[in-house]
């Protein structure tokens, strides 16, 4: 980690996310795309703290997560646009992000499922005797799902190999937390199956990288997991789609607010000297450019694709 | 059963709001929940308005817990409530599962009568704008398998009015199915209350030639098939189910004595889907008095794809539905009518 | 309550199922049965605190609760013969039992489920003003399952009039909690979603007893709930059927033997003077011989009866 | 297919027990785990001993979880483990169905083919001594439903084995449904290992009047009714459909290609249930060819009663099939066949 990795990173989510923003009114992108803006320091301060080995499994708004763990931008983007190129060739689209060489194992539209595969996966490690660690992120609505108490349990009674990134941005959809949940303090929920379990506050780059990276380190040492970490943070678009809703009612702007002016991107962006920055942004713009660029180029799916990889017949 | 009034054109959302409306002004046992159920964008319109009427006692959203909700519903039910849970994808039931089938569809049976569960539980099929794998199942056959429970996947916005307060006003767990796409469709709805009753079939288009049963959103391409094998002089029997249990066999069995031809065009894989049981039913029914041809159609065998390019083909459309029963009246002959702007299928528009 | 009242109650569950495990191996009883003996405080202690409106729900273990709650007896018989006279016609069987008038709603076979059918109930009689609290029965194993969280926060959420009960006898059939939980704290987990919770040591009635009272007389007062209470208890008998099995190894006799010294029902017993304590136990010894006479006469239901009560068709 | 070696006589339950054993000790990527695997019953015996020889990593107990264990399951497939995840009853996996059908049967297609999920799921179906409603489903159709799942329902020792290992080697996920009753059943296995292909049905008796295809424990009852109609002149030819997904549907078309009826005896309710589906492939297939009867036979139409007053005529019985059959190849006529000892169906019996 080096503020340059950090902002690299953090930039590259942000700007891609809002071109992403802005070609999805051309119909382009013919799915569901659930934006990350606001909330990339989450994804960046953990995977910062992670090698490419490490695995993580992801929700349907795993864009951030994705970049941040070093996915393929162009596949990234022609997943988005159904292409054959895409890292899903088309068959996933935004929800379902995958990279395998970088250690995405995928991420799912159902909420919550993929805490228990992450579980699983972690288990699996640790009886291969592999020096590798698992991180399953998760929305605060996510944690009212009875998969949440499952999996925490039995990864607490097997002591895993595993992290768990919960990134409350206090809504699930259009519905705040105290809607849901009769006391703010998922951690604590999460630390009552005996585990290591904090919560960090003000969608703090650094804050989350600290953490985790003590976290990765002690379970690198082969200490016991699992940890929990509850990271606050803030979405500042609309739950789907690439416009802000501050105008449906169900909260207001002045609440998102500090969150923006705590903007993580421009933040470390100022800790770098203009001279540093300037080719970070300028290399992540032609990378963009490239990836979509690419998306378009590429062709569909063959139709006979609809009846391929339902099974393995190997 | 009421005529429809035609001058009172109204959408199918709009249907399935008077109709939750109306019962809970009739009825103060009636209760509506579930996952953004009280949000702004209320279910896509359908729950729009009820919470400031009817308050947050009786309308109100939940925690994302799809397996504790369905309980929590029967244990109202058995409190003497009549709640509606309202999901907006049918492929959350999956977590809603042991509820439904271990026990709201077998409460009654296993206390002896004692108790019964009048919950009405409505899921959302998704459709296009790369709905994808986990976001476009139509599972309601699992519903139709086991007894307990009643299943409805009404089409029109009459039907949706009327099967609503039927399903709300039934003493046992009815599984309500809607289609994202049908949500757009409009049509005649009086405002009166009425119901429509279970157990009864629609016939659609009256024709000689061919049977064609469509089910749920694959109503709409039936009749829309129905017009394209008119052009080439097939006269097509449409019919909708409505009520999937109790099925109304005997007026798809009539119809099938009558053209000897039977398409079941479901919304949903075949496998042990309602095709299945409708084509199975249909040839025990009439093995002994006419040969008959039978053809399933439905889900292309896979999972669904998010990419446009593959989504297209997973669906019949009507002019695969046409086609294939241009196959069975005129067997030897192929047939694919041109498409016209009139007879496409609508599109969902996203982001979601 | 009054020593007579506890007395007669857990003299009346023991005697019962002393009968059940001294006829079963008749086969007259063609079903599982999952016996109570040794567990008995817990729901004697609970169920004297309410009154014949509150409302309970348990679990395929709950001759105990059945009978504390008052439970017709006659039916409870019947019902494990698989008479047309018993509770749920036959239909239903040990792991099925109701008696609506006495409240008692229902008992599964599907370790978990009771509880959130309990948890909506509770949210009913919220809503219709209705002066009665709601009585959750379930083991420490249920505790494992996601429907336990799910159903605890939402009871939170909505403060409902309800008590959760938690039969804690340590086992899950032949799995120990501790190979099922990191820590042995369901009551602590209860206490993170927002409400009062509690473990009673010793499967003492009156300590049950009287902080459940307490509960009810708060929820009576309309003070929020729910309430927890985690009741530490033990089962004598093998997990299903009528003998011990001790020899089976997952467990040791001597680690009964403390719960069997502390037998709560001589210990009630020895309170009562021999000439309100003998009548007692002779009216009840009375009321079973009664009760299995009633079941040995009565019809089995009527072939016709497989194809009733699916539907309500009124 | 090896032949099956007739000196060695094995339980079914020892059969999977072997088959386990012998996988374990070929592959240290297989790892049992479930509800009281590692007890001391160890489900039935056929996890006995394993935990002692392969330890507590490769086989374990676990919480009463079953939807984040199948979760789990999935997770360690997708890291190159081959799971084999058990439940006592089939009933429990309706706490699973999030993670089977939305996850394991779709991961590979919705994630390109770059992942799969070999996953092995065991369950048991319960039958007698009160099992009742929430003990005694046979749910098996709803994994058919679904692209993406295998089904197999192995009826003797022999196949419980080869499916099994067969089960194990596959890179998808294999829904492994067994029988309480059939747990007791003994039959000739070979020690060494071997796999019964999927996709494969077996004709388990030769006949010409009618063909019988009878599903995991019906099966038995077919062979018994196939005895008791042998004694009127009727020969019936049996099949085993062994793989229910894949499912072998060609063995069946060709026995009633030759005999001309059908009579699909299920373990399960009927609609939509896996006599449905075959039924109508069966009456698709055949319907240019030659008329044919068919029939279905399953669990009656209701929830499972515990008293066995109403519980014995829950179940189709061998006598039921013959009579049902008889009635299909000698029409107008009516015959029970007496009870014959030697064909009795087993009991189980209890505590549970
Ligand atoms: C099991 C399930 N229930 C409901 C939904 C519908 N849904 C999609 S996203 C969402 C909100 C999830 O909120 P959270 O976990 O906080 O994630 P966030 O969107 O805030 O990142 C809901 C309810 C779903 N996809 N899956
Ligand atoms: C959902 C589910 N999973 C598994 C089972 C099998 N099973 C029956 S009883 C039991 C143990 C439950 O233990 P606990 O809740 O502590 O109750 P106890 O038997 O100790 O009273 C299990 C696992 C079941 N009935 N339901
Ligand atoms: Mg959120
Ligand atoms: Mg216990």
């Amino acid at each position: 980690m080096t503020n340059e990795s950090l902002y690299q990173s953090l930039y590259r989510i942000r700007r891609v996310e809002e071109e992403i923003a802005k070609v999805y009114p051309t119909d382009k992108i013919k799915s569901p795309v659930h934006l990350s803006i606001g909330q990339e320091a989450v994804a960046v301060g953990v995977c910062e703290a992670l090698e490419t080995r490490d695995i993580a499994f992801g929700t349907y708004r795993s864009h951030a997560l994705y970049l941040a763990k070093g996915g393929d931008m162009k596949q990234m983007i022609a997943e988005l646009y159904g292409k054959d190129t895409g890292a899903a060739r088309g068959k996933g689209g935004s929800m379902h992000l995958i990279d395998l060489p970088k250690g995405i194992m995928g991420t799912s539209a159902v909420v919550g499922t993929t805490i228990a595969n992450a579980v699983g996966y972690a288990y699996a490690l640790k009886y291969q005797r592999k020096d590798a660690v698992v991180v399953s992120f998760m929305g605060d609505g996510a944690t009212d799902e009875g998969v949440f108490h499952e999996s925490l349990n039995f990864a607490a009674l097997k002591a895993l190999p595993l992290i768990f990134i919960c990134e409350n941005n206090q809504y699930a959809i259009h519905t705040h937390q105290k809607l849901r949940q009769a006391q703010a303090n998922i951690w604590e929920r999460a630390r009552a199956y005996g585990m290591v379990s904090e919560r960090i506050e003000h969608n703090d780059v650094f804050k989350v990288y600290e953490r985790v990276k003590a976290a990765v380190d002690a379970l690198r040492a082969g200490q016991p997991g699992p940890y929990f970490f509850e990271c606050m943070t803030y979405r500042w678009k609309e739950h789907v789609g690439p416009n802000e809703d501050y105008n449906l009612g169900y909260r207001v702007r002045s609440e998102a607010e500090p969150w923006m002016q705590d903007d993580q991107v421009p933040r470390i962006g100022a800790l770098l000297d203009s001279s540093v920055r300037q080719p970070i942004e300028a290399a992540i713009e032609a990378e963009i450019r490239e990836a979509f660029a690419f998306a378009e180029a590429s062709p569909f799916p063959a139709q006979s694709e609809l009846y391929t990889a339902v099974y393995d017949e190997a | 059963m009421t005529k429809p009034d035609l001058d009172r054109i109204i959408t199918y959302t709009e249907a399935l709001r008077e109709a939750t409306d109306q019962e809970m002004g009739r009825d103060p046992s009636v209760v509506i929940f579930g996952l953004d159920v009280d949000d702004p964008k209320a279910i896509q319109g359908t729950t729009k308005g009820l919470l400031q009427k009817y308050g947050k006692e009786r309308v109100f959203g939940t925690p994302l817990a799809e397996d504790a909700m369905t309980g929590a519903a029967i244990g109202m039910a058995l409190a003497g409530l009549r709640p509606i849970h309202v999901h907006i994808r049918m492929d959350f039931l999956l977590l809603a599962m042991n509820q439904l089938i271990n026990v709201a569809a077998k409460s009654r049976y296993m206390y002896g009568g004692k108790v019964n569960v009048p919950l009405v539980v409505r899921s959302m099929i998704g459709k296009s704008w790369g709905q994808g794998a986990q976001h476009s199942q139509g599972l309601y056959s699992f519903f139709m398998h086991v007894p307990g429970l009643r299943v409805v996947a009404p089409t029109t916005p009459y039907d949706a009015k009327g099967c609503l307060i039927e399903a709300i006003r039934d003493n046992n767990p009815v599984m309500y199915v809607e289609h994202r796409i049908l949500h757009f469709q409009k049509g005649p709805v009086p405002e009166a209350s009425y119901t429509v009753p279970m157990g009864k079939a629609r016939i659609t288009a009256i024709g000689e030639d061919i049977t064609l049963v469509g089910i749920s959103y694959m109503q709409l391409e039936c009749l829309r098939a129905q017009r394209y094998l008119a052009t080439v002089g097939i006269s097509a029997e449409v019919i909708d189910p409505i009520w999937l249990s109790p099925l109304d066999i005997d007026t798809i069995v009539a119809s099938v004595r009558k053209t000897g031809r039977l398409v079941v065009v479901d919304n949903g894989w075949t496998t042990c889907g309602a095709s299945a049981e409708i084509a199975a039913q249909v040839a025990e029914r009439l093995q002994d008095e006419r040969p008959i041809k039978i053809h399933r159609m439905g889900f292309a065998p896979v999972t669904c794809p998010t990419t446009p390019a593959l989504e297209a083909s997973f669906y019949p459309t009507s002019r695969d539905v046409a086609a294939a029963a241009h196959c069975l009246v005129r067997p030897g002959t192929t047939w694919m009518p041109e498409e016209r702007a009139d007879l496409q299928c609508i599109d969902f528009k996203g982001p979601f």
